[in-house]
């Protein structure tokens, strides 16, 4: 298994096939602790991102990132499109124009996506955000890859687990960033619903190394 | 979920047409992307004023494009700030070269949209100010978090920082207008019963019969707290309280007192708030100058309200009286 | 019931207070017996006009009290047409010797109370004449019914022969010129909710989740049949359809088209319908020369709205943007 | 048992009462083929004629009646306050200054009540009105004091016995008149509120000479 450009056609398949399962689920999520809309704005977004993947099919998984951050920028909106738009855009950065991405420059890329949702932001771990799926996926991403004898669909699984272990560590989190944080203490006892999508992103791309 | 709609995921572009058709004589829809501008944009040599949001809250910000007020609004999906692509086309198309002041209401999405459209802006050579608008005392700003939302308070400031980019004032003198109304005006909403987002079809919290949620936003996010359902008095005691105090007004102070209809509140009842605040207010010593009461910046259907105080002064009272001529405020003209 | 209110039975009362607090300016509130005048009544040579009726349809009658439209609102209790005690001081309070026009909604109620009123003001040496609104089509007119309603065209009715009077119009004119716009305006209405009276607690029809009631009043009456909930494109056409047909609108009229709401519907959907409502219109061949979209005259919270079709002529539509200033409609000042 | 001053004001007491007691009743009759504000308009104005029968007390049986006319046609509103309010002046001026009314004087100012209803409202019987109360208690009134042989007591039994029976008898009607007539076909199977209370007002005429 490689990942290159059609392994990130099928991850950003994959994520559009998970937002479109999970809509109802991401809106209930959202319900309790926002305003009803990260699964309507992610399902929205991610089946724009297929359009345009149809449209110019992209030859690097680099490219294939970059086309996503601009299309999760100009089709969803609210907090998640910017800050997805730009973990999207600086994990493309980071893998650059390479055709087949090793294990450690995955790593890298989801370091550069943590960081560029940081940039943006200003939510720390604990935050209760989507910072509290990609900091952990994107350590242990970096911690399988160093070892060295981590092959592909290791790296990506521990991402994925990490992330999904973060996700689920937001529930009792009282949210400090966000529209949650207008609860204050109300917004413990639920999952960040950004977390939530963010696992979903990291699952699907170990579906499409599968 | 009962609503006058058709297809839940067509209801902004829907309505957005359904408002350029009954008000052609004022403004311009733009489809793709979405956007709605004064008819007579850019007015040559008149700094332009923009503002955006989430849809939901109308007649904001729609409602208040044309002379006097907003030369430009983006609306995105309900509840969902809109994107730059939205944004730039609709900041470059109400420049003259005066530049354009972007009216932001305190959320993450608003705040990091408009900031990208705003760099994509100036590196196109447009001149850009954002005045970011954070009236509800009901959220602390503090570390712990997002800040201070933008709520009712943010049609004052449309409209008088409108009518100072009407009367010619420069961009930093826009800007400088549209922070000080944000800066002296303040407001606090109560929410009797939920709000249901067409896409989400099931209403935004729960609430029993005998509930209301104190300290909401016009999102439908549930509030600080619930508390048994009072009477009118006692809940506008509620809200009114914690914004004259945060705004710190004393004896002497003149106001503009607004009571805002979340959308599915009849009129009657926010004239009872009102009768209570104008009470309140005079027995503090201040001096109602102004009022305004309606459904200016709503949640849906949501039954509830809010209270804003703005503290005038004669420049402030001024820019208020001035002319205005948009579909959901309209004098002098 | 969850409402903003203090006392049930002090719902008129303190939302009228507040109304009068809010607009000092343009109205004078009488306490008792409750009415509301312009602030300036009696306009010296200006025939008065005069409307009132039940409580709960706010902004009618008291929000379009002012300059260009009524000279007085005579408020009853909550869906209760007022008492002559109230109708007959109102009457003499905005005569200025040119006599007084009372339009009045058909309903028994409203008739027989302003019937008496009528008597003991013109036994006072006041010429009263009477304009009935009965503009709603989902009533039969005959000999089986009380007749058709008076409902959504009563704005418009109010509106222009308002101006009428204010150009100077003697008071058989004026009366002829309401009489014109009502013979010209059709309405007909729907609600996908009830609403509860304060004094009664509880819904005004038992309404399923998927279901609606076509051909309601501004009562919360029940309507002429229940159907399923349909899509707003479905339920304009059939709102619009017969208005339509019972005016006999032909290709090269020219219309206003209103499309109003019963208080606790979203502005974003009465957009929506009226969108298809414009395009039906205008599939027919008329022409939409003047648009009116906003809660005007309404049922409490009652979600739902009504669909109005004026036929104009140059002396209408220049009376209906002759100049007003009332606090819910106002232009042209 | 005579039919005088403090007969008329203790009938008014127990109109007052009934209202009282009844008004949630009839608001729910009026809700189901009206607008929900019978039993509260009829409440409202009794206990104002119970303040004014306080302030001045009426020497005559028909100075009690006018007293509720006025009272009634000046605080009740809607429908009902100009029907009763005409159908208590009328008979008060079919009694003028009597001071023992009797027992046909009494069907007399009923048949006059009921002719000033018709008068104003222009129902017939079967329109599903208040009509269908007062024209069988009045034809009923008149027959049992022709008889001659009829009590007082015995006239206002028939009198209420009959405006009970017409009330009843709304049910199956399709309102032809008023509020109700709106909803056709539909306001069939409901009682008509303005009958219902009727037959309380003259219910309590009973209960006062009892
Ligand atoms: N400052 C922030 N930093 C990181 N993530 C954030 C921040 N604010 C919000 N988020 C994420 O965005 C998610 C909400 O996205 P969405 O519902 O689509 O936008 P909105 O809050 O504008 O309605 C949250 O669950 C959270 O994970
Ligand atoms: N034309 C009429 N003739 C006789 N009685 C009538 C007529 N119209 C209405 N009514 C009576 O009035 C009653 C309704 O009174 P109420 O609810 O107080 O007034 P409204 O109908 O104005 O709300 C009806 O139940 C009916 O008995
Ligand atoms: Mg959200
Ligand atoms: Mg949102
Ligand atoms: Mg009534
Ligand atoms: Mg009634």
């Amino acid at each position: 298994m490689v990942l290159d450009a059609n392994w990130a056609v099928k991850w950003l398949t994959l994520c559009a096939q998970a937002m479109a399962e999970n809509r109802v689920w991401l809106i209930e999520l959202d319900r309790a602790i926002g305003d009803s809309d990260h699964g309507e704005n992610m399902d929205r977004g991610f089946q724009a991102v297929l359009d345009k993947l149809a449209e110019v099919p992209p030859e690097t998984p680099g490219a294939a990132l970059k086309l996503t951050a601009m299309t999760l920028i100009s089709k969803v909106g609210g907090a998640a499109g910017p800050l997805y738009g730009t973990a999207f855009l600086r994990a493309a950065a980071s893998l650059g124009d390479t055709v087949e991405v090793e294990p450690a420059a995955f790593a890298g890329a989801l370091l550069a996506a943590r960081d560029g949702i940081v940039a943006r932001g200003k939510a720390e771990p604990g935050d209760k955000t989507m910072v509290d799926a990609w900091t952990p996926a994107a350590e242990a991403a970096v911690a399988a890859a160093a070892d060295g004898a981590g092959s592909v669909l290791e790296v990506l699984v521990a991402a994925a687990e990490a992330a999904e272990a973060g996700a689920a560590a937001t529930d009792p989190m009282v949210a400090r960033k966000g529209r949650a944080s207008y609860l204050g203490e109300r917004s413990a006892g639920h999952r960040d619903p950004g977390a939530a999508s963010s696992a979903l992103i990291l699952r699907a791309a170990v579906g499409a190394a599968a | 979920m009962k609503k006058l709609i058709n297809d839940p995921r067509a209801v902004v572009d829907e309505s957005v047409d359904g408002f350029g058709l009954a008000h052609a004589d004022l403004v311009a829809v733009n489809a793709e992307p979405r956007f709605i501008t004064r008819r007579d944009a850019p007015v040559s040599g008149k700094v332009g004023l923009l503002s955006g949001g989430g849809s939901g809250h109308e007649p904001l910000h729609a409602g208040f494009v044309g002379m006097g007020m907003l030369d430009a609004a983006v609306p995105g999906a309900v509840f969902t700030s809109p994107t730059p692509d939205q944004i730039l086309p609709a900041t470059q198309a109400v420049d003259s070269g005066a530049g354009v002041v972007h009216i932001v209401k305190n959320y993450t999405g608003d705040v990091l949209n408009f900031e990208t459209a705003a760099e994509l802006a100036e590196a196109e050579g447009i001149q850009v100010r954002t005045v970011l608008v954070n009236d509800d005392v009901a959220v602390e700003d503090s570390l712990y978090t997002a800040g201070r939302r933008g709520v009712g308070g943010t049609v004052l400031v449309e409209k008088i920082a409108g009518a100072a980019a009407e009367r010619g004032d420069d961009l930093d003198s826009v800007a400088a207008i549209g922070e000080r109304v944000n800066s002296n005006v303040r407001t606090m909403g109560v929410a009797l019963s939920a709000c249901t987002v067409p896409h989400a079809g099931s209403p935004s919290f729960d609430l029993e019969d005998n509930e209301i949620e104190i300290g909401i936003g016009i999102h439908g996010e549930p509030g600080r707290h619930k508390i048994p359902l009072e009477n009118a008095d006692t809940i506008t005691d509620m809200l009114l309280e914690p914004v004259l105090s945060d705004l710190g007004i004393a004896a002497g102070d003149k106001v503009l007192l607004f009571v805002n209809g979340m959308g599915g509140t009849p009129l009657s009842e926010l004239y009872i708030v009102y009768r209570r605040a104008a009470r309140v207010t005079a027995d503090r010593g201040a001096t109602v100058e102004r009022s305004l009461v309606g459904n200016y910046v709503t949640a849906l259907e949501m039954q509830g309200c809010s209270i804003s105080v703005l503290r005038l002064d004669d420049e402030l009272t001024g820019l208020w009286d001035a002319p205005v001529h948009t579909a959901a405020l309209r004098w002098g003209v």
